[in-house]
């Protein structure tokens, strides 16, 4: 079902619009800097609106279905294709993409951070945003593989010029992390090229995502399915990133500048995960159902793990940073269990954690501008100084514990739910104990985020910085934050519209694991 | 209104965002207080509405609403059996309700009503199964709705001079309204999934007005544990509702309860562990041992939204979590034939430590506090035995007496340089003669005085524990007693040392103005007059009123769920109604002997003060005294109060404490050896181990050139050699 | 007389030789306008050069068109699509390379006709050696290539560091071709033959055979030694850090590629009957190769010599294929060939970018990068691009040449081909932690001597530098353009 | 047969025995000269294998072309022509080993592959124009190679060794 | 005479030389070491050639002893070139390059 028309360019007009973008400010001399900013901004912007009349043309009857399909050749002496399309899996994510990027722009506005060079700064920024938008609709694994990578690069550069301190390490250890991670998929990539077959047992050799999902793996021996998930395991599990290969993040958050870290957070860490949904499990669901208990594992000791490692931290970014371990654990969990409740819950639990963490970020970049600390013992009584800005970390960090009735809630929840009755063929009691541990992990969400909101925003203002005018919540910040302040309220108060956008990819992938199950 | 009820919630929320959002601005800091009581005004008028309009579904079911129970029977479907039975489900709930009627007559006259239960039904969705948001409004719900919705906004009214000037006057109104909302989405829940997200709503703000005060560390310390000891039993909240989910394939609180009590004991095992692990967010939420010791922390809060939240209504949360989910606990705590189960000893057990430790309470909300422990104990406990409508009639009586109580100890507050420790309080009858007189009428009732709201719920709640259902529960009835007596004891003590003797504060306690004294009188009415609500109908036959017996068993209790478990009512007992009130006048009357008359062993410290104060003993006394303060008190007194004071400072709050400490240091030590330590050391090793073999890989770099050769023509042999012997 | 008469004159088709006479006519050309005009005629050299280069392509592409397989001397000559790719890939290498010696050769104190009249004839040995399927000529090309290469090495006369990079250079050299030389004696032994085909069908009629295996051996040790293979590496970091620049890009990229080139023909064309000892071998040679060279590299504090060690360690990967050359032979061709041409382009724009660094720096040491970004964003941003593309990054193009070795290894499937390929993944990643090393002081730093001054592009290196680029991101955007080389390349002995 | 042999048996002692010499000997021309007598000893084998031509260029291309410039770059680097300089280095026990290592597994392999094989006696001679014939035909375009290298050889040396 | 005769006499030059390049500090020593190793090729071609009875073996070592006169020269040049910049031509002394 190809798209015709204007539909069949929506797509990569979204995916490219940026980098035109970004081609256009390299042609502009450092000094328009005005120019600069509004080129970066209506570029984003321009493919944010295409975002806005996707999901408006979007047919949501039909929302299994891949949608604004384009197949077009690319590299015919690999057999692999341009094929860009979406379904109700890829529209949220996507559209996460697409709003995270204006607002970060507009949030370095007028104050990118040290060394400067704005024009630098929102060019990355820009390629960053079509290696995002490009792997979200992808639908060929090499070209899943080439925007998987374009996000790397500038995000090294994001961390490494504009970052903190320790940003050489940082940055480097999140480069290498993630590209030994990749390294690994393309072998399971090529794996899968070589030996899926087709019910008749013909080899394929293709790399279409599309028919690789229909085949689900059929065909491919037990024992390779298992080694080639575990390459695919290694790429996207060092990008969510799951324990204990999460050792990068933390790393990387604290030292990022504020919005690198809110695109990491809000949008790449979901790179991963959405590789679990789109490819490793449908691809491969017969190897899913054996690794899914050990991901799972994983997950619970993620989810427990990013709790404690949060308590034992004194810096506030470095926090929530570990906070995102516990949390994309949570995510890993509801994959885990192969179910429609956990599947939709990761899902949603993507675009939650996107906004919550991605807001968390953004009030600890202005935290640490105005007080050129985030050391936690140093902070104090925000919400006396900066009042709105306390109420919105409270916000923030109430929608990131998982307070139903926010955002948050609905990734967590049904994840847990969904544990109880983990999917066809797993150990039911296995994932019972995951359910209990991972409910144990709420409460120490709520731990440590209280207890970073007590030590930062309640109580008097420290000494040190009583005689500094702490301004509030600017309007640059107040445009850039709405929008996930309205989603945070928003989705969670009406979870429906995004697990109805869900809901129908989700099933598919559940039947075609059942089918393989039933089969086993 | 019954249909449309998701309108009540709704005002309050939109006050909320009115209040948060345009009160500094539009309405003015100091004004916000119309808006929240104009909400809450039209909120109570539209529950009472909700309410009349329940009682004429029970008096006068349109068709539809009425299960009829001979359907059963004959083969034309009623909709229970279309929607969920098969006929065996049937024959059994039809004939248990049969042997209920029979067996003990209770006065389960009325018909067996279905709520009214309207859905928005895309709430969300997954796996294909489309999830609705909707309302489920019983007797059950417009009697939170009535408590909430009167209290709530006495307490609105009260608070618009309690908390005048306050410097953040706006967002107090914004949380209460709020919490409002939360609290009245939370009562009118249709599934599970919304008593979950009401459940933790309310906590929420109830953690923000704990924490009103942030500026200082207690009032946060105090908000942190609240919220941090709910999310605990949030735990056994989740887990155990998804225990029922995976039973039972659905959220919705009616189907979940139709087909229990269709079949109630298909699934025991899967509802005693629902049970179970619900009971830990009772405890955690209504107070209940061993989660209790955040109530008395969350003091700290300003009055009003203790009298609000952590008396009258947040906390009977869990409780009425219990009630809502009834069957699950009848049938997984066995509690019609058991004669003691989990809950009704935790109820009881709270119930009596609660009460155990009011006594040794010198903060006058700490003593409240220690009362609504107990006190919700009592509920609980009530519930255990298989006491419904007692236990809901006692959470009725108990929001109002116990509203009142914490209001007059506010006001008390307001008069008295806003210290809450009674020895800086005494004798301010004369001064503040209507906090006085709502205060010991408040008192009374939570003391179960006849004629008194208290009396009639307690002794309810105690007739229950007599009876049982099956069987008797013995050691919950002496629970019972025991707290009765107790309670009376310990009101008694704080009235004296709040009221009477001499003022022992600085300045001048003066009244408060009618803002607050209003609010308290129409509260003590409701302490006088709640008990008619559930009068039995002995009481009402001399008057030939026995129409208007058991209102609130007719009209709240949602047989139409309950019949199928076979719960049975206890007939009204003379006896048991004397014997409760003899057990409250007693602890009346040894108190007033103790303080009023300087009778019975007084402690050393008291002693000292009271000399201090004037009192004179006579000379033999003082040996007598001794005598009691080295054996009475020394073995009697610190065995139970100060006892049960240290432990339940040491060990329960120690652990909670300890709870928390512990998981900081769990995870610096994970976060130091494990993470810093273990994994990314080992990242690190494999780094520096990649660039020390770079490094000893240089040696072979030597720059000279036949080294170079050795290692070519070397390289060359061993290759040569190895393929050699190999190929 | 009898024997006399028996000579036949050879047939000899021209088409088929025209690029070499084209090249060898411009080389002569050279040498006869320095007799001539001396020292006037240096200005014209370089052009002469690169005019001679291009022309050469001309014939190379009627050749293409044509598209007819031609074979001379019983096999021994052959001029198909694979050497007609491989050929066309040394000129442009050359010509880049030309681009990147005007300046230097002209500025600094060398012989400058001299230079490029070496550099035709290493180029012709390469053209030579793509044709060459047997092993006199292999040998005969593999010197013609070498032997004026040893001597560029050593071109800066005056400098002790460019005498002594010839020297290793040279020994070394001359030690891998006599074991080299003693292993095709005994193949030559074994088969009575010299022609690649007569080899193959020989080797393949006997069983186990201790002196095929020597044989076979030493001639793949003698082009691992071209191909900067561990443990027959040492003198490459030593040579390309004394070498003159372009000379070390020369180096590095054609005289590898036509290593490559051999090692393709050998072991695709005569050895591959014995992939009980190729596979093996190339498994253990390239897993070595690409660590050791790796790993050494993270210590390199100077760029050139990191290239060096980056560019053994990109040796390594392109031997991978050749660990599966008997299970997957079409494909294992098809990923070093598709290797081949992206290395060049990325390598030697990498080394592009160095010499237009030492034109203002005047240093090799990585340090002299610090805030390159600051004062020469181009500069610095095709850097970037060069070192992404060698370490793998989409959408530079180094990608989809690590990406055709994943495929050939897969192809061939089996537990050591996948442990290979998890030696590779490995080794992506130690690479780009010492590529992060020039890339950080690039980006992350403020210039040491705060010297901020634009660093001048001439307009030679401009024009390398802009070839170079354009076709690394081409590769990786379109990989389609390198695939197809890479694809008609296999060679027609296999089918392909 | 057995003359040959003989023959065989002489020429090889003395290559051997040169060989070995030639890299022991502290002197360096006393060196250029036992590779004088290796070069000879392997001419004559040449001839002892009906390879004449073969024998004729040894003679002509080595020793009278190549070791005349290895006595001129004795002469140009003014080595010391006395017992005086230390010839060999302090490695040269890896060096042996090896060569013993290189020497050991071909000359098993050899042995174990060709064992007694014995040499075709009866092959065919081949002349000199034989071998130009083979030259100008099959190996014509390496041949022609070979003549561009030794130019590219010839310029490419007399640069680097040229004064300046 | 046997074939190995030949092919062990070669094999032990070829070492010889081997042992030669490694162990002789002079340039010059190097260089003519590297004679015997070519050296010794040619002994295996033309041994080779008479055993099949082809004239192949003899054309071969032709070119092995073409290419070795032009390396040697080669040769000698750069060790003159190192000579002269140097003074010396111990091959031991040329590490200026290392690591």
């Amino acid at each position: 079902m190809e798209a015709t028309g204007f539909d069949s360019w929506v797509l990569s007009l979204t995916v490219f619009l940026p980098l035109v973008g970004a081609v256009v400010i390299m042609m502009i001399p450092k000094a328009y800097e005005a120019e600069v900013k509004l080129v970066a901004l209506g570029s984003s912007l321009l493919a944010l609106i295409i975002g806005l009349y996707i999901t408006i043309q979007f047919n949501y009857g039909a929302a299994g279905d891949l949608q604004f399909v384009v197949d077009k050749g690319w590299i015919d002496v690999i057999n692999s294709r341009y094929i860009v399309g979406l379904d109700g899996l890829s529209l949220p994510l996507l559209m996460l993409s697409l709003v995270t990027v204006p607002l970060c722009l507009i949030y370095s506005w007028n104050h990118v951070p040290e060394p400067g060079n704005t024009k630098a700064f929102f060019i990355l920024l820009l390629i960053l945003s079509t290696g995002m938008n490009g792997t979200f609709v992808a639908q060929d694994m090499i070209l899943f593989f080439v925007f998987f990578e374009i996000v790397l690069l500038p995000m090294y550069f994001l961390i490494g010029v504009w970052g903190g301190e320790d940003r050489r390490y940082a940055s480097l250890k999140f480069f290498l992390y993630t590209l030994f991670g990749s390294a690994l998929m393309i072998i399971s990539f090529l794996a899968l090229f070589f030996l899926s077959k087709d019910s008749a047992g013909e080899l394929l050799h293709t790399f279409d995502m599309r028919v690789l999902t229909d085949v689900a793996g059929v065909g491919i021996i037990k024992s390779t399915q298992v080694w080639i998930f575990a390459g695919l395991f290694m790429g996207f599990g060092i990008k969510v990133p799951m324990f204990p290969f999460h050792t990068w993040l933390p790393d990387a958050h604290t030292q990022a500048p504020t919005v690198g870290s809110v695109i990491l957070a809000a949008v790449l860490l979901k790179l991963g995960t959405y590789g679990f949904v789109r490819i490793a499990i449908p691809f491969l669901p017969d190897a899913a159902i054996s690794w899914a208990p050990w991901i799972g594992l994983l997950a619970v000791i993620g989810i427990i793990y990013g709790a404690l490692g949060c308590l034992a931290q004194s810096d506030m970014k470095r926090l929530i940073a570990f906070s995102s371990v516990a949390h994309m654990g949570f995510v890993m969990l509801g994959i885990a269990t192969l179910t429609d409740f956990g599947i939709n819950a990761a899902i949603f639990g993507m675009v939650a954690h996107g906004m919550i963490t991605g807001m968390l970020f953004f009030i600890a970049g202005s935290v640490k501008e105005r007080y050129h600390t985030l050391e936690i013992s140093r902070l104090g009584g925000l919400l006396k100084s900066a009042p709105r800005m306390g109420w919105i970390l409270g916000f923030a960090s109430m929608a990131s514990l998982g307070l139903p009735g926010l955002a948050g809630f609905w990734g967590e929840f049904p994840a847990i739910l969904s544990a109880y009755n983990p999917g066809a063929g797993m150990p039911e009691e296995t994932f019972r104990t995951y359910m209990v541990i991972a409910a144990i992990g709420t409460v120490l969400a709520a731990g440590y985020l209280l207890w970073l909101y007590q030590r930062t925003a309640f109580g008097e203002p420290p000494e040190e910085f009583a005689g500094h005018e702490i301004a509030d919540v600017n309007r640059f910040e107040w445009i850039a934050w709405t929008p996930f302040l309205v989603g945070i309220a928003l989705f969670g108060v009406w979870p429906n519209l995004i697990f109805n956008v869900t809901d129908d990819v989700v099933a598919g992938i559940t039947a075609s694991v059942e089918a393989i199950a039933a089969g086993n | 209104m019954l249909e449309n009820a998701f309108i009540i919630p709704l005002i309050p929320a939109i006050s909320f965002v009115v209040i948060l959002f345009f009160g500094k601005r539009f309405i003015g800091a100091g004004r916000v207080h119309v808006v929240g009581i104009t909400a809450l005004g039209l909120v109570w008028v539209l529950s009472a509405v909700a309410a009349f309009q329940w009682t004429q579904r029970v008096e006068d079911p349109p068709p539809g609403a009425i299960v009829q129970l001979e359907a059963h029977v004959d083969e034309h479907g009623d909709q229970r059996a279309d929607e969920h039975g098969d006929d065996h489900a049937n024959d059994h709930a039809a004939l248990s309700q049969d042997h209920s009627k029979d067996g003990h007559g209770g006065g389960h006259s009325s018909p067996l009503i279905r709520p009214v239960i309207s859905t928005f039904s895309q709430w969300w969705s997954n796996g294909g199964v489309e999830f609705a948001v909707g309302t489920l409004v019983d007797g059950q719900t417009v009697l939170l709705l009535i408590v909430v919705a009167s209290i709530s906004l006495l307490v609105h009214i009260y608070s618009s001079e309690y908390v005048k000037g306050d410097r953040r006057y706006v967002h107090y109104y914004a949380f209460l309204s709020l919490f409002t909302a939360a609290m009245l989405f939370f009562v009118m829940a249709q599934n599970i999934i919304q008593l979950i997200v009401g459940w933790e709503l309310v906590g929420v703000c109830s953690f923000v007005l704990i924490g009103h005060w942030w500026e200082e560390k207690p009032n946060t310390d105090a908000a942190l544990k609240a919220f941090l000891t709910n999310r605990v039993g949030d735990i056994g909240l989740i887990v155990g509702m998804i225990v029922l989910w995976g039973t039972f394939r659905t959220f919705d609180i009616d189907a979940i309860n139709t087909l229990i009590s269709a079949d109630p004991a298909a699934h025991h095992f899967a509802l005693l562990v629902a049970a179970c692990c619900l009971m830990a967010a009772v405890a955690s939420k209504s107070g209940q041992f061993p989660l209790h010791t955040w109530l008395p922390d969350a003091m700290a809060g300003p009055t009003p939204v203790s009298a609000l939240i952590h008396a009258a209504t947040m906390v009977v949360a869990g409780v009425y979590m219990i009630a809502r989910l009834y069957p699950v606990f009848y049938e997984g705590f066995s509690i019609g034939s058991s004669s003691i189960n989990l809950m009704a000893f935790i109820g009881g057990f709270t119930a009596l430590i609660g009460a155990a430790l009011a006594f040794a309470q010198w903060d006058i909300k700490k003593v409240l506090a220690y009362s609504t422990v107990s006190q919700l104990g009592y509920m609980v406990m009530a519930l255990g035995v298989g006491a419904w409508t007692a236990a809901i009639f006692h959470l009725f009586t108990h929001a109002f007496f116990k509203a009142c109580l914490f209001l007059g100890a506010g006001s008390v507050s307001h008069a008295a340089h806003h210290t809450f420790d009674m020895r800086k309080m005494g004798g301010l009858k004369k001064d503040m003669p209507h906090t006085y007189r709502t205060f010991v009428i408040s008192a009374l009732a939570l003391a179960g005085i006849f004629p008194f709201a208290g009396f009639w719920s307690k002794d309810e709640i105690l007739l229950g524990s007599l009876v049982g259902q099956e069987n008797s529960y013995p050691l919950m009835l002496i629970f019972g007693c025991a707290v009765a007596l107790m309670t009376a004891a310990y009101m008694t003590r704080v009235i004296w040392y709040t009221f009477h003797g001499e003022f022992r504060g600085e300045g001048h306690p003066h009244e408060s103005p009618k803002v607050m004294t209003v609010p308290l009188w129409i509260l003590a009415g409701m302490a006088v007059v709640a008990g008619a609500f559930n009068l039995p109908s002995p009481v009402l036959e001399p008057f030939g009123l026995e129409g208007l017996a058991h209102r609130i068993q007719t009209y709240a209790e949602p047989s139409v769920y309950l019949s199928g478990l076979g719960l049975s009512h206890p007939d009204p007992s003379l006896a048991m109604a004397l014997v409760g009130s003899a057990l409250a006048i007693s602890g009346i009357l040894v108190t007033y002997l103790y303080y009023w008359r300087g009778m019975g062993p007084h402690g050393m410290t008291q002693r000292n003060r009271y000399a201090k104060n004037g009192y004179t003993f006579l000379e033999n006394k003082y040996y007598l005294d001794h005598l009691y303060n080295d054996v009475v008190v020394e073995t009697v007194k610190r065995p139970i109060a100060n006892w049960a004071n240290r432990f339940n400072q040491n060990v329960l709050d120690g652990a909670v404490n300890a709870a928390g400490e512990t998981a900081r240091d769990t995870g610096r030590w994970i976060y130091k050896w494990i993470d810093q330590g273990a994994i990314d050391g080992s990242v690190h090793a494999a780094a520096r181990g990649a660039d020390s073999s770079g490094e000893g890989l240089r040696a072979i770099q030597s720059g000279k050139v036949q080294n170079y050769g050795q290692l070519l023509f070397g390289s060359a042999a061993v290759l040569a050699i190895v393929f050699v012997i190999v190929v | 007389m009898d024997v006399l008469l028996a000579f036949t004159r050879p047939s000899l088709d021209w088409h088929a030789l025209a690029p070499e006479l084209t090249l060898l006519a411009f080389g002569t050309l050279i040498t006869i306008v320095d007799i001539i005009w001396d020292d006037r005629s240096k200005q014209t050299m370089p052009t002469l050069a690169g005019i001679g280069l291009l022309a050469t392509l001309v014939p190379i592409l009627t050749l293409a068109v044509d598209g007819t397989e031609r074979s001379m001397f019983g096999g021994a000559y052959v001029v198909d699509d694979f050497s007609l790719v491989l050929k066309a890939l040394f000129l442009i290498s050359g010509y880049i390379v030309v681009l990147m010696s005007v300046d230097y050769i002209r500025e600094g104190d060398y012989y400058e006709n001299e230079y490029y009249t070496l550099m035709l004839t290493s180029l012709l040995g390469m053209v030579m050696m793509s044709s060459s399927r047997d092993l006199v000529s292999v040998f005969v090309a593999l010197e013609l290539l070498s032997i004026p290469a040893y001597m560029l090495a050593a071109w800066r006369k005056g400098g002790p560091r460019s005498n002594e990079a010839g020297l290793k250079y040279y020994l070394m050299g001359v030690f891998a071709s006599a074991v080299m030389l003693y292993g095709m004696s005994l193949v030559y032994g074994l088969a009575g033959s010299t022609t690649f085909d007569v080899i193959a069908q020989e080797l393949g009629s006997g069983s186990s055979n201790p002196v095929a295996v020597l044989g076979i051996l030493f001639v793949l040790i003698g082009f691992a030694f071209k191909v900067s293979a561990v443990p027959f590496h040492t003198w490459a970091p030593d040579t390309y850090e004394g070498a003159p620049t372009p000379v070390t890009a020369f180096l590095a990229v054609a005289s590898k590629t036509a290593g490559m080139v051999a090692l393709i023909q050998l072991v695709f064309v005569a050895f591959l009957v014995r992939d009980d000892v190729i596979q093996p071998f190339f498994w253990l040679i390239s897993a070595l190769t690409m660590t050791v060279g790796n790993l050494i590299a993270l210590r390199q504090t100077n760029i050139v010599r990191l290239l060096a060690y980056s560019g053994i360690a990109q040796g390594g990967f392109m031997l991978v294929p050749f660990a599966v050359a008997a299970d997957a032979p079409a494909r294992a061709i098809e990923a070093v060939v598709i290797y081949l041409a992206i290395y060049a382009f990325m390598n030697l724009g990498a080394f592009t970018v160095v010499l237009a660094v030492a034109r203002k720096t005047r240093s090799g040491e990585i340090d002299s990068y610090s805030g390159l970004f600051q004062y020469a964003p181009g500069l610095a941003v095709a850097m970037t691009v060069f070192l992404a593309a060698l370490a793998g990054i989409p959408p530079a193009g180094g990608w989809f040449a690590k990406f055709g070795l994943f495929r050939a290894l897969l192809d061939a499937g089996g537990g050591w081909a996948a442990a290979l390929g998890v030696i590779v993944a490995i080794n992506t990643v130690i690479a780009f932690a010492y590529y992060a090393r020039v890339l950080m002081p690039m980006w992350f730093q403020p210039v040491t001597d705060g010297d901020e001054r634009p660093i001048v592009v001439t307009g030679a290196l401009g024009a390398a530098l802009t070839v170079t680029l354009l076709a690394t991101m081409a590769f990786g955007v379109l990989p389609g353009l390198v695939g197809h080389f890479g694809e008609v390349s296999v060679l027609s002995a296999l089918g392909g | 047969m057995v003359a040959q042999n003989i023959f065989f048996g002489i020429i090889a002692a003395v290559v051997v025995v040169s060989a070995l010499r030639m890299v022991t000997t502290r002197n360096i021309v006393h060196a250029a000269l036992y590779l004088v007598a290796v070069l000879a000893g392997l001419g004559a084998l040449y001839i002892l294998l009906t390879a004449e031509f073969i024998a004729t260029t040894q003679v002509l291309v080595y020793i009278g072309a190549v070791m005349v410039l290895f006595l001129f770059g004795i002469m140009l680097t003014k080595a010391p022509l006395g017992n005086v300089m230390k010839m060999t280095g302090p490695q040269w026990p890896i060096a042996a080993a090896v060569s013993v290592l290189l020497a050991g597994v071909t000359v098993y392999s050899l042995i174990d592959h060709f064992g007694s094989d014995r040499l075709a006696n009866d092959g065919p001679v081949f002349r000199t124009a034989h071998v130009s014939d083979e030259v100008f035909s099959t190996y014509i375009v390496p041949f022609e190679a070979v003549s561009v290298l030794l130019l590219a050889a010839l310029i490419g040396a007399i640069v680097l060794a040229r004064k300046d | 005479m046997l074939l190995n005769q030949f092919l062990i006499l070669g094999a032990f030059l070829f070492a010889v030389g081997v042992y030669g390049v490694l162990a002789r500090r002079n340039g010059v020593m190097v260089l003519m070491s590297i004679e015997l190793m070519l050296n010794a090729v040619n002994i295996n071609l033309v041994v080779f050639g008479v055993q099949h009875g082809v004239v192949s073996g003899q054309v071969f070592a032709l070119f092995v002893i073409a290419v070795a006169a032009a390396e040697v020269g080669v040769g000698l040049a750069i060790v003159l070139l190192l000579y002269r910049n140097r003074t010396s031509i111990d091959v031991e002394d040329f590490d200026l390059m290392r690591g």
